[in-house]
C-alpha cells in the first residue's frame, strides 16, 4: 500500500526526538483521527531552520510525513521553509494512497504551527503564515459511509 | 524469524490441505451442475446434501434447514431484510447490539432508509450485551432481534441462551451471527432457541465464498437472490458445489478437532496476554477475560497507533489486525472499542491476535518480544507519551 | 460409448486444469483476506485486481467498473433490484423479455411486489426480440431495459447494440445478462451502449459461485449486500479470490480460442443438425438459425415427451437437458419455448444440447444414432403419436 | 432421483402396445402438463383381466406407472382392480419422488377410465366405480411458484 520511500521514511525515521528549548513548536491533529503531529523547529539568527525534530502519534503515512517534512525544511530560511507544502511532502515521498493525504496536510500544518510558535515567541510576523487551526481537541466530522 | 506468523485467524483461515482435496473432484471430473437430471449430476447433489448433513449435524438442525449462501455477509444481510420483509405486516422493529459486524449494522442502516426502526442495544465495558436494556427494548412491533455469537474484534461470547429465551417469550425470531463463533464453540440451534444463523466457511479453515444461513422450518422468511429453484427455491444460483464441499468437509473437522483446539488455543491465549501484561506497561486486555473465544486476544497499547503497530509487526513477517480487516483501511477507529467505552485515542492503539491451531509457543514468544520492542520504539516516537511523561514529572 | 459425452455445457461446464492450477495457491499459500494490511496479503488485492484488470478487458470496460458477485443470478438481482431503489425517484417502470432467464424474471415479480411495473416484451417466432414492441414500451417513467444478450435455452443472439442505443436515446439504463454469451461471443460494452452487464464464471470453464457486475461509471447503483468495504464498497463480503482468480484465467482462455472454439462448434452444431433433420422425422430446431450461439441447438420432438428423452439418452452416457437445468425438476414446459409460439406438448418434447471444444465428431454422430433410436422407441410408446397416424390413415 | 424399480419399468415397459378391439379403452392427463396415458384392457365374460396394454405420452414416471398398473390389474377381476390404487402403484416401485406422485394418480385413473369404458360398452355398473373426468383437454391450473 505505501511507497518505498513511505515505507524508508516510517522504519527509518529521519530527525525523531525533541529539541530543549526549541525556539518553535507547533502541535497538530487530535487523537480521535488518530494523528498527531508535532514539530521542534531551532531557528538561528539568520532565520535559517539548523535543526528540525518531530513527534508522531498515527499510522504509517504520519510518521512518513512528519520525517519527510523535517528533512525537507532543515537548512532553508523561514521564507523557504513556508514553500513546503502537502504536495512537496507527498511528491517526495514517491506519492500517498488517497485515503492518507491528509497526513501531508497534517504535515504542512505542524510545520507552520510551529512557525507560528517561532514567531509570537520573538515577536515577529512571518509573511504568508496565518495562525494555525488550534484542532487538538477538535472534534472532527466521521467521515462519510 | 524466517517464516511468517499468521495471527490474523478472524479475518480468514488457511484452507485445510484436506478440505482442498475434498473438493478438487468437483472442478474437473464431477463439474455437473446438481438440478441436471442425469446421473453425472446426481453424485453432486449427493455431495452438495452430505456438507448440509454434516452442517446440520454440527448445529442440531434438520438438514432441509441449511441454506447455502455466499458467504457470511450473504447471511446476515438475507436474514434481516427477508425478515424484515416477510413479517412487515406483522411490525418494523428490529433489535440488534452496537458492536455488531458491519454485515449487520450496514444492513440496518439500509433498512432504516427503508422505513424500519432499529433499536442498537449497549455492551458493558466488558463488551457482553446489556440484557436489561435488551428487554426493555422490545415493542409489540419487534419482528426480530439480532445478536452476534461472538464478536469479531474482541472475541466476546455473548448469552445466546439467554437471548434466545427472551424471544421466544416474546414471540419474536431470534438471528445470531455465528460467524466467528461457528467451529470454535459448540452451537445447538435448539437448545439455545436459535431461529436463524450465519455461518461462513473461511472463518473455519474452508473456502472463501461460502456461507450459510439456517432457517428454522417455520420461519417464513423470503428469499434474498431470486431466479431459479436451487435451496428448495429460496436461494437461486447454481450450487457452489466444490464450495459447498469444502465448507462440508472443513466443518467436520472443526467438530472432530473442537476441543483439542480449544485447548491449545487457550493455553497460547494466555501465555501472549500474561507476557504482554507483564512485560508492556500501559496495555489493557479488551472484552471479557473469560467469556471470550479460546482464540481471541485484543489489546490497547496506550499512547501509539494501531497501524504503526501492525505495519511494523509486518516488517517482522507477523501479521495480525487491529480491528476487524474490512475497516482496516478506514480512519474510524472500530466501532466495538468505542461501545466499551474506550477513549478514541486508547482504542486507536490496539491490537487483535486470533490464532490457529497450527501457532506454536515459540511464535508467540517471538511475537511478545517483537511487541514489546515496537511498543517502546513507537512510545519514543510518540507527542502523547510526552506530555504523559512529562505531566507524571510534573506531579 | 463408454466415456461420458457432456452436452449439457449450457447448464454449467468443466472447470479448465489451467484454472484449476490457477486458484489453488490462493487456498493455502496465500490464504490471506484481501483487506488486511500486511504484505502477505497484499499480493492477493494484486491477484484480484489483475482478474479484475482481464475481465475488464474482455469488456471494452474500465477496471474500475467491474465487480465481483458470487454469480450470474446474484449480479442480476443486483442490478435490477438495486437500479430500481436507486433510481426510484425518477420512475417505477422496467422493460424486460418473455425469454429471459428465471434470475430476471422472477426479480421482477419481486420488483412487481414492491410497486415497480414491469412490461415483458415478446419475441419472434425465432426468438429474437421485438424491437418496434420495445420502443413502445417506453415511458417517461422507464429506469431500465434489461434484455439477455444471448438465450440459454434456444441460443438466440439478441439485437445487443440496436437496444442500446435505444436505451441511450431515451436516457434510460440498459443492462444486460450476459451469462450465455460471455467468452462465446465478442462483447463491448462502450460500442453496444451496454450500462450493467452479468457474468458468472462457471458457464465458461471458470469455477461456480463467482460471478461479476459490469457496472458503468456514473450509474449510481446501491448495493445488495451491505457490509464491509469490499469492492469499493459497493458489494461486501470477504473477496472469494481463489474463485476470482479462477474467473480471470478462465475469461482469458475464453477470450485467446474464442475465434477457434466457435469455428469448430459451429461445424459440429451443423453437422448434429443436418443429421438429425434428415434421420428423425416430425422434428423442428426452435430458435433462429443464424443468430445463435455457436454452441447451441435446440429441438423439439413431436409426440415424445423430453423427460423420458433425456432418462434414455443418459442411460446411454449422453448428458443433456430440456429446457434450463434449473427447470428440469419442474413440470412446466419452458416459457422459452412458449414465447417463441410452440403448442404445449411440443414444448414438452425438447431437447437442448450445448457443446464444448471438448466434444468431438464421433461423440455427435454416436449421439445422433441414439436419438434416432431412443424417438422412435418414444414413439412407439406414445399415445399421442397413435392417434396422429391414425389420423393420417382416415384421411 | 427415481428408484431402481422405475428405472427398470421405465426402461423395459412391460405391456406397452395397443389391443385390438380391446374390452375397454381409456385415456387420461392432458399434453399441457406433459402427461398422456391410455390403458387397454381384454376382459373375458367372467369379469377376469387378461390382458391390458398401454401407451404413455410423459415422464420416465409416468411410463413406468403405467407399466407397473398394467402388471398389478393383469389377471385380476374387475372388482380387483378397482383396487388398485395410485398408493399401490407407488409402492410397487419403492416410491417416487414427491413432484412425480401426480403420475401414479394418472395411472390410477387410466385404469378406471378403461373399466368405465368397459362398463358402458356392455351397459352395466361397477361398484364403486365412477365417470372420470374428462381432462385431456381441461385447463389446469400452473403450479404456484
Ligand atoms: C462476525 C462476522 N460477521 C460477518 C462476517 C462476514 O463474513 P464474510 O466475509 O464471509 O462475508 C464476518 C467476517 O468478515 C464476521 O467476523
Ligand atoms: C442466461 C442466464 N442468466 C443467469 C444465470 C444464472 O447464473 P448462476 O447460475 O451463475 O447464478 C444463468 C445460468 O443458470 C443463465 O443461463
Amino acid at each position: 500500500m505505501y511507497t518505498e520511500k513511505v515505507m524508508d521514511h516510517f522504519s527509518n525515521p529521519r530527525n525523531m526526538g525533541e529539541i530543549e528549548n526549541a525556539s518553535g513548536v507547533g502541535t497538530v491533529g487530535n487523537a480521535k483521527c488518530g494523528d498527531i503531529m508535532r514539530m521542534y523547529l531551532d531557528i538561528d539568527e539568520n532565520g535559517v531552520i539548523k535543526d528540525c525534530k518531530f513527534k508522531t502519534f498515527g499510522c504509517g503515512a504520519a510518521v512518513a510525513t512528519s520525517s519527510m517534512a523535517t528533512e525537507l525544511v532543515k537548512g532553508k530560511t523561514v521564507q523557504e521553509a513556508l514553500q513546503v507544502t502537502n504536495k512537496t511532502v507527498m511528491e517526495a515521498l514517491d506519492g500517498l494512497p488517497p485515503v492518507k493525504v491528509h497526513c501531508s496536510l497534517l504535515a504542512e500544518e505542524a510545520i507552520h504551527a510551529a512557525l507560528w510558535d517561532y514567531a509570537e515567541k520573538n515577536n515577529i510576523k512571518i509573511e504568508g503564515l496565518s495562525k494555525p487551526k488550534e484542532d487538538i481537541h477538535e472534534e472532527e466530522k466521521e467521515p462519510e459511509y | 524469524m524466517e517464516k511468517k506468523i499468521y495471527l490474523d485467524n478472524a479475518a480468514t483461515t488457511k484452507t485445510r490441505p484436506e478440505v482442498v482435496e475434498a473438493m478438487l473432484p468437483y472442478f474437473t471430473e464431477k463439474f455437473g451442475n446438481p438440478s441436471s437430471i442425469y446421473e453425472f449430476a446426481s453424485q453432486n447433489k449427493k455431495a452438495v446434501d452430505e456438507a448440509r448433513g454434516i452442517i446440520a449435524k454440527a448445529l442440531g438442525a434438520e438438514i432441509s434447514e441449511i441454506y447455502f449462501t455466499g458467504g457470511g455477509t450473504e447471511s446476515d444481510n438475507w436474514a434481516l431484510k427477508a425478515t424484515a420483509d416477510a413479517y412487515a405486516s406483522k411490525g418494523n422493529h428490529i433489535i440488534t447490539s452496537k458492536i455488531e459486524h458491519h454485515a449487520i449494522l450496514h444492513t440496518c442502516e439500509y433498512l432504516e432508509k427503508h422505513g424500519y426502526e432499529v433499536t442498537y442495544v449497549d455492551v458493558n465495558e466488558n463488551g457482553i450485551i446489556k440484557l436489561d436494556q435488551l428487554k426493555k427494548a422490545i415493542r409489540p412491533t419487534t419482528i426480530l432481534i439480532s445478536i452476534m455469537f461472538a464478536n469479531n474484534e474482541i472475541g466476546t461470547i455473548q448469552p445466546i441462551k439467554e437471548i434466545g429465551q427472551i424471544a421466544k417469550e416474546h414471540n419474536i425470531l431470534f438471528h445470531t451471527d455465528a460467524v466467528q463463533a461457528f467451529g470454535q464453540l459448540p452451537i445447538d440451534v435448539n437448545e439455545m432457541g436459535i431461529d436463524l444463523l450465519s455461518a461462513s466457511a473461511h472463518k473455519l479453515h474452508g473456502p472463501k465464498g461460502i456461507g450459510c444461513l439456517y432457517i428454522r422450518k417455520g420461519a417464513k422468511l423470503r428469499s434474498l437472490i431470486h431466479g431459479g429453484a436451487q435451496e428448495r427455491q429460496r436461494r437461486a444460483g447454481t450450487e457452489n458445489v466444490p464450495g459447498i464441499v469444502g465448507f462440508g468437509k472443513a466443518v467436520e473437522i472443526a467438530l472432530e478437532t473442537m476441543e483439542e483446539r480449544k485447548e491449545k488455543q487457550i493455553q497460547l491465549r494466555e501465555r501472549l496476554i500474561k507476557r504482554v501484561m507483564a512485560e508492556v506497561p500501559y496495555t489493557r486486555v479488551n472484552g471479557d477475560r473469560m467469556k471470550r473465544l479460546p482464540n481471541n486476544v485484543n489489546f490497547s497499547f496506550q499512547f501509539i497507533e494501531g497501524e504503526s503497530l501492525l505495519i511494523m509487526l509486518d516488517m517482522n513477517n507477523i501479521c495480525a489486525s487491529s480491528g476487524s480487516a474490512c475497516t482496516s483501511g478506514s480512519l474510524d477507529p472500530s466501532h466495538v472499542l468505542l461501545a466499551i467505552g474506550l477513549p478514541h485515542e486508547i482504542a486507536h492503539g490496539s491490537l487483535r491476535i486470533t490464532l490457529s491451531d497450527e501457532n506454536t509457543e515459540e511464535e508467540i514468544d517471538y511475537t511478545v518480544d517483537k511487541i514489546k520492542e515496537i511498543v517502546n520504539k513507537l512510545r519514543q516516537m510518540s507527542p502523547l507519551y510526552e506530555d504523559y511523561l512529562r505531566g507524571s514529572r510534573q506531579k
